[in-house]
């Protein structure tokens, strides 16, 4: 992968060919990636996908199969965990519950042999940056979530480490409260200036809170890049259609190339593709295509323009509309606003832009084209 | 809000409006069922009914018995003669008494401590995941579910002067190297510390085994990532976590140990002479083979005194935090 | 009069009659029978004995045997460690349940039960019904007809067991040739069966090869039994363990001491598990030929001559145990140690009906029958040495030699508190044994708690008690302390 | 900072000499255990397999010479043809009768001193009854000696005509477990967080509904461990059973001490006994083997 945020960044961690098998299962697959100083990098992916594995990995938690890890251009693949100086935020949170919240804070710094004072100044600090002074002396197990979470969270700062990763922290936490929390997150990433590692599995998180995402599958790395990248051109159809909701449109087309002119075909509506005629054909188009279009991208047009198609049902989001089609036998999504006022039932004429359109291979998923003509 | 954790952290329900709205429809039996005065009540009075059936009446006969000079020779025990504290004179002025406490008290020090270490050395040793763990922990708990009768005559098997014991230490060191086990009171204590480690090292194990499996593995890495090393870990998050469980099997193998008996009575019958006898050995001695049963009340009683006197002083500070 | 009962009582009477041969027996089923004609008890009424777990074996078909023959219903309560009969014993004399109408303990136990109220004296019965203790071809062998029944002047008990210990030895090594030349090289006098202490010592010493697997001896010094080896030597050395006029304690005599270190002496020609071991260690090592001789109860002439559980089965030789000679003429003791007892509870629900069952077990053929099954009890009346089918599951030899050692035993310490008595010895002598303590300590201490206990019971009581018992120690022993000075004539019965 | 690790990158196993060490020492611990454990277990059926004369054979043999079951035979025919273990015993009823009792006492003292314990023990951790003391007021209960206790109980007993039958000895196990029920629930209890339960009582949910609902699905490992214990306990007990009964309702462990005869221990059929007796409690602790490891570790920082 190239390095979007410039050269003029140092790399400070760096993962080659890493590696992970459990008992023969690949949880993942020769990772090779570079984070950098200061960033917030992003993990998502479904469940199973190996982003966890992968932050255990970095973390020294798990050993990789093969492949190595390097800090700050150090080889820590079997360093311990003790000595990476990595901070790790669990999903649980992981708060020792026996202890106060200001044991828990002072947990680190102790084991770094700080003198008392100077681990009560800096607990001081960051639980007043925290809101966490009121519950200094209070039992671990008796704090509300957001309370754990940030605790947590302080706990792992506090340590002052290199790195510092974050295993879905908001999970567990309801919804509202959760999108106040994230942005408490990112405020405080930018204060900091820390590196970050952070894994979910939900876009909408990754999307905001990341400098770069990480998009993962099957222990995999499918994409990495920034969040506009990712949504504006994803590498192939899994990132195509994972990110973005509702998902992105993808139809299976023929191509076709008469007299000069290269086509795609579908249900007998031809579109042209000359403008990325050069990428089509280097990619094998004889086994067929996929054209993806986002629903946001689906526009209506007026009666008698365009492709009819049946409107079968009408989600109402406020503003916006989702409107599911059908087109003959095949389902399409389209977004609209509100203001469309289209009725279940109905037929309605829609268009495809090409410009906003990507095509993938079919045979090997992988994109060919973003945006065409 | 409908609670809130009170001082010591006990959930407290302060209005009952709550429980009233919830249960109204099912009527006033189970509104005052429901109610937090008769729930307490209710969830204690089963054990208090047992023990006050099964307690009072035989420990007031007990107390009698102390203050009264009865054997079964003497006739019947209603009829005895009361002679006050003269027991418990008899019995501040017994040697041996002296001495089966304080033998006692070290077959407890030394069985229980290594009880302890073994156990939670055991369980740490197997709270990972590796090949036969099941048939090894089926293996390290069977002593527990053994009669005691059993273990003492396992052991006694064992450690006799031509047992399989004596056997290996004398193809191993040579025929002058084997122990006359039972010879002497501090190597048949040995034998029978040994026998109670082996009888129950297996349930010290499986509390703290249990105790660890609770502890969810992040804490140790959250401990890990936090810079602290095995020891540390150990020290600062995995035993706090599981000290109430541990701390309560101490107690209980303490107070079991403490009472002592079948093993012994198997495997020494307390001899050499008296030098191996427990407390319980000597109750049993004076109470049953000589049926002086008033003077084993005062015993009774002067023991229970003084292991309630070292539980309060000793044991509860180490539970207040958990209390 | 039912018509029930009719027939019950013709039943009883033919049976009767073909038990006619045993007149003991006889009266007692006579006596159920005019019981239940009384109504006093009634068919199918349940009776409880309760036995050690050794004695199973040898009651259970003559139980079964009577239930048939009387239409009572008789039931043994089986339990296991001996030491828990005493303790169950007593507890039956503190909750009075009536579960228990007979019980089988040590004899000696008596006076503690008979002084707790639990049984009751048994004069007029056995006046009444006749058990033949005494007198007769078939009495008890004497001394045992004394000490197993009474106590403080009255019957208590039926005697059903001789538990007179037995020396036995290495016969083919004894009458190896070669070894008698040997031994009559090294000490100057010749290898035979020993009459004293003294010639015992030496051939145990003479037989102690630990190099070939073979230990002298061994005597029993374990926490339970240690008297046992050292109360033979003890009496025949005219030692009494109590003065019979003031009660004191008279062990920690010149006697005491030496017999004790005669004893201590010895425990290098033996294994450890003398004093380390329990009471099966005997059982173990003579069948397995590892010891030249040992001195235990007749049971072990059965384990050790029978093949199927012996090493030596064919080599094993009984003999009586040694003695002293005072003024030219050679007194033998030979302990009687525990022997087992019946006695009627006063709980039960009918006492004299209980009475009739002992009898009938006690009587001179059924106990036969019992004692030829594998147990516990041994042969104690004087038909059982004869009778043929019994000689031979003991060996034609041992018989004769149970015989002679019984008519020379002396009881246990049979007053009220002998259990207590006893175990302070008992404890004493083991931790002598295990060298805690040495000889004269040993002695000394068990005299200082005997004299508490002595104190604690009532001295005058205990006083009138041992003077009893002396009386029914054998007659030979009375002689030899009336000749040492240790018992006034007066009070030897002499 | 020290690297570990072999420098090829790419291969498929990487030495690692710390944790071989490691590994060994582990397992070299682990054998250890095992063979300490299990020493005396192989013994002890060992005896049950050898007839008499081997019991206490010297050299000792670990694999029986002449292998018999006679000693397991003997426990249910006692009765055997002259030449066997068996035909010298000849003590004991079968044990079938005390298999029995023990199959209705046990398990029913077990279930009312684990049931008794666990309230109680919620009533303690959760609502502080009795404060303080009370806990400690039932551990003494524990620490009585039985041989002194006896006699009283036996007095008591006898007049309520409770001696030798099921139900006394019922209330005597349930009643001097009961300690252990309480202490050890008491110690699992203590475990659950308590907003797991205030989520309960804010839906509006009973105590008795939060308590059964909540709570107990949550300790039940720690009460099948306490079950477990208290079950061993109690099928093990000698004394009180010893006591308390005479023909009717003997147990496993009296009908152990049965195994003494005419000349001695017998080893053997005890051994043999041994190991039946303890096939009941090795089933119930398989049977609730899942819950007693896993059990409680419901994730005490998860929701």
């Amino acid at each position: 992968m190239e390095n979007k945020l410039g050269p003029e960044r140092n790399v400070l961690l760096s993962l080659k060919g890493v590696h992970k098998e459990f008992n023969g299962f690949v949880a993942v697959n020769r990772i090779d990636l570079d984070v950098y100083e200061g960033e917030f990098l992003c993990f998502l992916g479904p469940s199973g996908c190996g982003k966890t594995t992968t932050l255990r990995m970095i973390a020294g938690l798990e050993t990789p199969t093969d492949g190595e890890i390097y800090l700050k251009g150090q080889r820590i693949t079997h360093m311990p965990p003790q000595q990476r100086n990595i901070g790790f935020v669990f999903q649980n949170y992981a708060l020792f519950w026996h202890m106060t919240v200001y044991d828990n804070l002072a947990f680190g710094l102790r084991i770094r042999r700080l003198s008392p004072k100077e681990i009560d100044r800096r607990i001081r600090e960051v639980a007043e940056r925290f809101e966490l002074t009121d519950v200094l002396r209070k039992k671990a197990t008796y704090l509300d979530l957001s309370s754990m979470q940030r605790v947590a969270l302080a706990r792992a700062i506090l340590i002052e480490p290199y790195l510092l990763l974050l295993d879905e922290p908001l999970n567990n936490i309801r919804p509202g409260l959760r999108e106040l929390m994230r942005a408490d997150l990112k405020r405080m990433q930018r204060d900091l200036g820390c590196t970050m590692i952070y894994v979910t599995h939900d876009q909408e998180e990754a999307m905001t809170l990341g400098d770069r995402i990480l998009v993962m599958n099957e222990g995999r790395v499918e994409q990495i890049g920034s969040p506009l990248e990712i949504y504006q051109q994803p590498v192939n159809l899994f990132v195509a259609g994972f990110i973005g909701r509702p998902p992105m449109n993808l139809i299976p087309v023929q191509y076709e190339v008469t007299a000069e002119q290269a086509w795609v075909v579908w249900k007998g509506y031809r579109w042209s593709v000359n403008s990325v005629k050069e990428q089509v054909e280097k990619s094998k188009p004889e086994r067929g295509l996929v054209l993806g279009i986002r629903p946001e991208h689906v526009r209506l047009s007026p009666e008698g323009l365009g492709i009819p198609a049946l409107v079968e049902v009408v989600q109402p989001l406020g503003r916006k509309d989702i409107l599911v089609l059908k087109i003959e036998d095949t389902l399409l999504q389209a977004v609209v606003y509100g203001g469309a006022k289209v009725r279940e039932g109905a037929i309605i004429w829609v268009e495809v832009p090409l410009r906003d359109a990507h095509l993938f291979s079919a045979d090997t998923g992988r994109a060919v084209a973003h945006g065409i003509g | 809000m409908v609670c809130f954790h009170g001082d010591e952290g006990a959930l407290m329900i302060k209005e009952k409006g709550k429980f009233k709205r919830a249960t109204s429809s099912i009527g006033s039996i189970a509104n005052l069922l429901n109610r937090e005065s008769v729930f307490k009540i209710m969830l204690v009075t089963p054990m208090q009914l047992l023990l006050s059936f099964l307690l009072v009446p035989p420990f007031a006969i007990v107390i009698y018995l102390a203050l009264v000079n009865w054997q079964p020779i003497f006739g019947s025990w209603t009829e005895a003669p009361f002679v006050g504290v003269s027991n418990f004179v008899r019995l501040f002025s017994d040697r041996q008494f002296f001495w089966a406490l304080a033998r006692t008290v070290v077959i407890v020090a030394i069985s229980v401590s290594f009880q302890f270490i073994l156990g939670m050395a055991l369980a740490l040793l197997f709270n990972r995941e590796f090949h036969g763990k099941k048939v090894c922990v089926s293996v390290i708990l069977y002593p527990m579910m053994l009669p005691w009768v059993v273990v003492g005559f396992i052991f006694y098997l064992l450690f006799l002067d031509h047992g399989p014991v004596n056997y290996v230490i004398s193809s191993v060191f040579g025929p002058g190297a084997t122990v006359s086990w039972f010879s002497s009171s501090v190597t048949a204590l040995v034998a029978i510390i040994l026998a109670d480690i082996w009888q129950w090292t297996p349930f010290m194990f499986l509390m703290s085994y249990s105790a660890l499996g609770a502890v969810p593995k992040e804490l140790r890495e959250a401990a890990m990532t936090l810079g602290a090393n095995l020891w540390q870990i150990f020290r600062y998050v995995t035993f706090p976590t599981i000290k109430p469980v541990v701390l309560i099997a101490l107690i209980i193998r303490a107070l079991e140990c403490f009472k002592i008996f079948d093993l012994i009575f198997i495997m020494t019958r307390g001899g050499p002479g008296v030098s191996t006898e427990s407390m319980s050995l000597y109750i049993y001695r004076m109470g049953f083979r000589y049926g002086q049963l008033s003077f084993a009340a005062a015993v009774a009683i002067v023991v229970l005194v003084a292991i309630s006197l070292v539980a309060r002083i000793g044991v509860r500070p180490l539970l207040k935090e958990e209390l | 009069m039912t018509w029930r009962k009719w027939v019950l009582g013709l039943v009883l009477a033919g049976l009767g009659f073909l038990a006619l041969a045993d007149p003991v027996a006889e009266r007692a089923l006579a006596g159920l029978r005019e019981l239940m004609n009384a109504g006093v008890i009634r068919p199918g009424q349940t009776f409880r004995i309760m036995i050690h777990s050794g004695q199973r074996g040898q009651l259970a078909p003559a139980v079964e045997e009577l239930s048939r023959l009387t239409g009572l219903k008789i039931e043994l309560v089986v339990i296991g460690y001996e030491a828990d009969i005493y303790n169950k014993a007593m507890h039956e004399a503190i909750v009075r349940s009536g579960d228990y109408d007979l019980f089988l303990t040590f004899c000696n136990w008596i006076g503690d039960m008979a002084e707790a109220g639990l049984i009751v004296p048994l004069d007029s019965w056995i006046k009444k019904y006749d058990p033949e203790i005494h007198t007769g071809p078939n009495a008890y062998v004497k001394p045992l007809d004394l000490f197993t029944t009474q106590y403080g002047g009255h019957y208590y008990a039926l005697g059903m067991d001789n538990d007179a210990l037995v020396l036995f030895y290495r016969k083919d090594l004894l009458e190896d040739p070669n070894e008698q030349a040997v031994f009559e090289a090294r000490y100057g006098r010749p290898l035979r069966l020993p009459e004293t202490w003294e010639e015992f010592d030496l051939i145990t010493e003479f037989f102690d090869r630990p190099e070939q697997g073979l230990r002298g001896a061994h005597l029993y010094l374990t926490r339970q039994f240690a008297y046992t080896s050292w109360a033979p030597r003890f009496i025949a050395k005219g030692g009494i363990y109590f003065d019979p006029l003031t009660m004191d304690p008279r062990i920690d005599t010149p006697e005491g001491v030496e017999a004790l270190k005669e004893v201590l002496a010895l425990q290098k020609h033996m294994f450890p598990e003398t004093y380390t071991g329990d009471w099966s260690a005997a059982y173990t090592f003579f069948p397995e030929g590892k010891v030249f001789w040992t001195i235990a109860w007749a049971s072990l002439g059965h384990w050790a001559s029978d093949p199927e559980t012996s090493k030596i089965a064919g080599k094993v030789g009984f003999a009586q145990l040694p003695g002293e000679y005072h003024e030219g003429e050679l007194y033998r003791a030979t302990p009687h140690v525990v022997g087992w007892s019946l006695s009627v509870s006063r709980y039960g629900k009918a006492p004299e009906a209980a009475y009739l069952i002992a009898q009938w077990l006690n009587s001179p053929s059924v106990s036969a029958q019992c004692i030829t099954r594998t147990g516990t009890l041994d042969p104690f009346r004087l038909n059982h040495f004869k009778d043929p089918n019994l000689l031979a599951a003991y060996g034609p030899a041992l018989g004769p030699v149970l015989l002679l050692n019984a008519e020379q035993s002396f009881p246990d310490i049979s007053l009220r508190g002998a259990n207590e008595y006893l175990d302070v010895l008992n404890l004493n002598l083991n931790a002598a044994a295990a060298g805690l303590l040495t000889p004269e300590e040993a002695l000394s201490q068990t005299a200082r708690a005997w004299q508490e206990i002595t104190d604690r019971l009532g001295r005058g009581r205990q006083i009138e008690s041992w003077q009893q018992e002396i009386l029914r120690y054998p007659r030979h022993i009375r002689e030899l302390w009336v000749k040492l000075g240790k018992v006034p004539p007066e009070l030897a019965g002499l | 900072m020290k690297m570990l690790g072999s420098r090829r990158v790419g291969a498929s196993q990487v030495v690692r000499p710390k944790s071989t060490i490691f590994w060994i020492l582990r397992w070299a611990a682990i054998l250890a255990t095992l063979a300490f454990f299990s020493f005396p277990t192989v013994w002890l059926l060992s005896i049950s397999f050898k007839p008499p004369i081997e019991w206490m054979a010297f050299p000792p043999t670990l694999v029986p010479r002449n292998p018999t079951f006679d000693n397991y035979v003997v426990l249910f025919r006692p009765e055997l043809p002259k030449g066997t273990a068996g035909a010298m015993l000849r003590v004991t009823e079968p044990v079938t009768k005390s298999f029995v009792n023990s199959f209705i006492i046990v398990p029913v003292a077990t279930f009312i001193s684990v049931v008794c314990g666990f309230l109680a023990a919620y009533a303690v951790t959760r609502f502080r009854v009795g404060g303080a003391f009370m806990p400690f007021f039932v551990l003494t209960t524990r620490m009585f000696p039985p041989a002194a206790f006896a006699v009283p109980l036996l007095l008591y007993y006898r007049w309520l005509r409770l001696i030798d039958t099921p139900i006394g000895l019922i209330v005597i196990y349930a009643g001097f477990t009961l300690a252990f029920s309480l202490w050890m629930t008491k110690g699992f209890i203590e475990g659950v967080p308590r907003h797991v339960e205030e989520a309960a009582i804010l839906d509006g949910a009973s105590p008795w509904r939060v308590l059964f609902t909540i709570t107990l699905p949550l300790v039940k490992g720690g009460l099948a461990a306490t079950t477990l214990f208290v079950f061993i306990l109690n099928w093990t007990e000698f004394l009180y059973a010893l006591i308390f009964t005479s023909t009717r309702s003997i147990t496993v462990p009296v009908q152990l001490s049965h195994y003494v005869g005419a000349v001695g221990r017998f080893y053997g059929p005890q051994a043999a006994l041994g190991v039946v007796a303890s096939i009941p409690v090795v089933a119930l602790g398989y049977m609730i083997q899942k819950y007693l490891v896993t059990g409680f570790s419901f994730g005490l920082l998860k929701r």
